[in-house]
């Protein structure tokens, strides 16, 4: 099953356990999603839960809201990430705000699922990373889930949850194989996961890069580095004892993630290490990610724009020669 | 579409007629009470006033049955106290104090009251009227009878949420009344230069949605108006916009130091004044009596009275809570 | 207010009809060119191809001085074309080619020509309407008698900004024609699933804004729609808003499995197709010949080959300029 | 001269001296700027060239950028930062992308100034600090003039850039009351400022939290412990150099900022401390933030969740105790 089929099927799930339970956003429907997630679901569950909008950000996102103030419990499909921008208000100044606002008398449990990330040559205004701007506002979750497991268990944790819930899914990863068992319970979305063991260097990540990173994983294996690789699957909240343990156990860690540098997520992490593990250290943590461009169009300058697999494996191979 | 059919001389009966009259009383009252406790240093942050709008927000109150939510403004104290929120958990809001409607969270801008279905009390302005979609949507996907009443200002009609809301609505047919209180200005910005079409009712052709303008200053005609919009937002019809003609004699806020308009333009508008207005009508009809008046007002008074003793003794929430209720615990 | 004045039957001379023709057969010919190329895999990222709309950007840019500016969307191919933007570059830049009118930078969704004051190119729908409102206000500030043209589609006019930029333009009576380019799709949504009031001309009351709705398969009908409204607006008259009725014969975009409408839909507007339509008026009023056409087409032809060729052969831009042209220096 | 008046004195000097120079926003006019900040200027340029706007943010934000396209040197005043969430689509998606993506053919010359923080009891809608978001934006610059002559200095080199630049002024500074020379060349906005030179300990900072750093430092000095205050100016860029100095010299650093913690702007400094200066630290990089909570409306409460002096004179003494 691929990630996309893991999305629909947690949907479908969604949607038939639950009568509150609804979908909508630009082109769910008729169109079946701009990336095939929701195809079929209109046929299955008609026009009344699956609801196409038009082009109106900040309203149906405000409306998601207005709707679980009401008692459902909405799915909100921002097509990408990029489009978000448009409801950034309604998410910040109202999703987040409310249940602390009102002294606890609301809670808006609102889904938001949005595709997000570059790679697929699709230029400036359509291949932000953004997550680490949604990952500094109290009130909301937000998950990235990099696996098909966790395309299906992730969105049905957080479709419980009582709180908005932001899903990243990384655009990329729609057509990724994987195994899902349905009956799985809903994820823990609390927790980030030890994808990968090793003693040398953490190299902790989430979403869109978690392939790389495997990857750089694998490089360094050769040269008989053992990394162990962190999933971070939550940015908020952010799971710090996993991160912890593994530092304490390597020493050294490595930050992956596609936004641009500078106050990107992977900063967080770094500071938070900083703060928690800092005996722990024999090599400053290091970052990898995305150049400080808007992301331009053509395939070798996004290429060399994005992340690269050498560029962890340098970084990593960085923090152990440096103090070897 | 527009509904014209005011009846110029209402089926009024002398108790509900006072029950207007007080209502807009309570209102004027507390907004005076208000205005005083921030001099005092009581009240900080925004103080928006409502005075000189009481008809807009206790007419079209008239209209809205326990069911019914309604989504206001930063400019909420008539609506709150209009819909039944107790003027003590308001004024102690305002004190900050954990009684408040909101603990002390929201001050003045935000106040809510899940029980009374009062769904804010929002200060970004134009916020709240997608949250009034969404909230008319939700009683529509469950088959409540409910509608919801979604009060903004003439400011807001600006703002691309207006549209984005008004077309969603319409297109959907929800169950949403959006009332524009239009007082001529958005902060110190007068209608006629933030508004190239300043006839609101007249920009519902756009989405094919039925709006009336309304004299803001009646509260009769702004009572019938409101019902009959809402009778026909009840029926399925769709949304449905009033537009409200009204004005603030006060400034925008504490803050506003009103320079951008002239005294006499105030003091013609005073001459409105909704509650001096509607106490002659009811003279007039011999349904209001000298002494009617001063019960009415030594009530309201009391009432308000009440309200500052309980905010004043009321308890800080503990600065120990201070994460408390900003996110909860997953239910399965 | 609606301007209604198309005359049946234009006083074309042979030249321009020609002209005409050949401009929107240059279109025809690059879209179907720029499909292949994606299909080798020469382009990549999102292509919106703009056949079947070809008499709209056609039409309307004939109402354009060089001094005017262009604002368009992510399926901005035809517009550039008929600004003058040559072939080459655009294929170039489709390419990722270094030779590209945007560098490479930018992509299909993307164009950008200083020199041609065509200012794109946005692909967040809505977008580029502020930015025409703001390119007009530098001219009207620097009295300069230039107007702003801005393309959108009727997906757009669901957006916030649709409103708030024709109230800001209407207010400040700014020179921007606004020119909706109705295909009766936002992607798979329908016009009338994604707007209440489907007639969009109609939509302009509530700012006061002149507007017409025309035919956008009649190239004839578009340039003299184009150049009423844009003399409206050059004379100093505030904003227009044009409302093309068109179809796009293409799926939305390259990954567009085109599953929302049917066959027959499609076979119907491509009997009004805007090119063929218009050669056999041109025939019947004897204005092209066999071989007027023959050889239109095949300078057409020479010229996306070319383009194609250009693009083929031009270099990349070497990564290490990455970082090049994100800001500028600072220049006192 | 308040630092108010040092914002009008630069906004009538730039539109004095350049026709270019207009300035839009919400009640910049007639009222006189919700900070009162423009008073005045109406009168004095008229109201072609101090334009008040409808409430619509997106929209004269955009007509800023395209008014900067056009020729002109627009000054765009969005009243709080929270309205700037409403325009977030334009700044990120036009503002600082239109140079790059055109290849260079286009600049933005535009500046923003918003007024930002919390501290006045405003509540969770308008308290916002997302200078963080804005310097994560490559193709933009963000600046937080927290001086009467960087009010004025900023805001004039400020509009002399060729691209975009935000400025940040924190609401609880209008009133401060500084020297200025008006003669004065405008600022270097590249740079950090050293306010106070100290050898135990660097607490960098900018904005609405100097004043409380500079508290600190007072404190600090009682006991004994010489803090070296860095006031970071300008957030993007942000001048490393400066920063690393300090900590080459005193070891241990503080950043206070009055933002949510979680992916706040100090955790860049703080990873970029780990980046280029980790061998000379004695103990880990300390943030004083914000507590993660829609700003509540009580006094005590938003106090609570606020930057205190003594959190920052605390930490301060912990990166001292630790390897003391
Ligand atoms: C999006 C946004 N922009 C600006 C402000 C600042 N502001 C608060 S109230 C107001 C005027 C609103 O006018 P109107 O909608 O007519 O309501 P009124 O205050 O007259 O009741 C402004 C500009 C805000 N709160 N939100
Ligand atoms: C703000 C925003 N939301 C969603 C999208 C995705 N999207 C791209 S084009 C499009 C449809 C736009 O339709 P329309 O304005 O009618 O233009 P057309 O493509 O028909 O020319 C959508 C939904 C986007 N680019 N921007
Ligand atoms: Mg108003
Ligand atoms: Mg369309």
């Amino acid at each position: 099953m691929t990630y996309r089929e893991a999305v629909r099927a947690a949907l479908r799930k969604a949607l038939q356990s639950d009568p509150r339970v609804f979908l909508m956003g630009e082109d769910v429907g008729r169109y079946g999603g701009a990336f095939a997630v929701s195809h079929g679901l209109l046929e299955e569950f008609g026009p009344e839960r699956i609801r196409d909008t038009p082009l109106s950000e900040s309203t149906f996102l405000g409306a998601g809201i207005g709707a679980a103030l009401g008692g459902m419990r909405p799915i909100v499909e921002i097509m990408t990430v990029n489009f978000s921008l448009l409801a950034m208000d309604q998410i910040l100044n109202n999703a987040a705000t409310l249940r602390h606002m009102s002294g606890g008398q609301f809670h808006i449990p609102l889904v938001v699922r949005m595709a997000t990330g570059g790679g697929r040559q699709m230029a400036a205004q359509h291949s932000n990373s953004l997550e680490g701007w949604y990952a500094h506002i109290p009130g909301i979750k937000v998950l990235t889930p990099a696996t098909v497991s966790d395309a299906y268990g992730m969105l049905l944790a957080a479709i419980r949850d009582p709180d908005p819930v932001f899903l990243f899914e990384h655009a990329t990863l729609y057509p990724l194989e994987g195994e899902l068992d349905e009956a799985a319970e809903p994820a823990d979305i609390t927790r980030a996961a030890v994808v990968r063991s090793g003693k040398d260097v953490t190299l902790i990540t989430y979403g869109g890069t978690l392939g790389k990173t495997m990857q750089a994983a694998d490089h360094l294996a050769k040269q008989g580095i053992e990394a162990e690789v962190i999933d971070l699957r939550s940015l908020r909240p952010l799971d710090n004892p996993t991160i912890m343990n593994s530092v304490a156990k390597t020493h050294r860690a490595v930050v992956v993630g596609e936004a641009w540098r500078t106050g990107s997520f992977a900063a967080e992490v770094s500071a938070q290490i900083m703060e928690c593990a800092f005996d722990d250290l024999d090599a400053p943590v290091a970052r990898v990610c995305s150049a400080e461009v808007p992301m331009p169009y053509a395939k070798h300058l996004e290429q060399a724009a994005l992340p690269k697999v050498e560029e962890i494996t340098s970084a990593a191979q960085g923090t152990i020669s440096r103090h070897g | 579409m527009a509904v014209n059919t005011m009846p110029e001389r209402p089926l009024l009966n002398r108790e509900h007629a006072q029950f207007l009259l007080r209502e807009m009383l309570r209102i004027r009252r507390f907004e005076e009470k208000s205005a005083e406790m921030y001099s005092l240093q009581k009240i900080h942050g925004f103080l928006h006033l409502y005075i000189g709008e009481e008809a807009v927000g206790v007419g079209a109150m008239q209209a809205f049955t326990p069911d019914d939510a309604i989504v206001a403004t930063y400019r909420e104290h008539g609506h709150a106290l209009a819909r039944g929120l107790p003027a003590t958990v308001l004024m102690a809001e305002m004190f900050g104090k954990a009684t408040g409607c909101s603990h002390g969270h929201g001050g003045s801008m935000h106040f809510f009251d899940a029980s009374r279905r009062f769904y804010g009390g929002y200060a970004i302005v134009g916020g709240g009227l997608p949250i009034a979609v969404g909230l008319a949507l939700a009683d529509k996907l469950q088959n409540r009878q409910a509608i919801t009443a979604c009060y903004f200002g003439d400011g807001a009609v600006a703002e691309g949420e207006f549209h984005e809301s008004l077309n969603l609505a319409a297109l959907w047919k929800l169950p949403v009344l959006f009332l524009c209180e239009n007082n001529l200005y958005a902060m110190g910005t007068a209608l006629a230069r933030h508004q190239a079409q300043t006839n609101i009712s007249l920009k519902t052709g756009g989405y094919g949605v039925a709006s009336n303008a309304v004299d803001g200053m009646d509260v009769l005609a702004v009572e019938t108006a409101t019902k009959l919009a809402a009778d026909s937002v009840r029926s399925g019809n769709g949304p449905f916009l009033l537009e409200f003609r009204t004005y603030r004699f006060r400034a925008h806020s504490m803050s506003d130091p009103d320079l951008y308009r002239t005294k006499e333009e105030i003091e013609e508008w005073k001459k409105r004044d909704p509650i001096s207005l509607f106490q002659i009508r009811l003279r007039e009809w011999g349904m209001l009596t000298e002494s009617d008046l001063a019960r009415v007002e030594a009530e309201v008074s009391a009432e308000i009275e009440e309200a500052v003793r309980f905010a004043e003794v009321s308890p800080w929430e503990p600065a120990e809570n201070l994460l408390n209720d900003v996110q909860g615990r997953a239910t399965p």
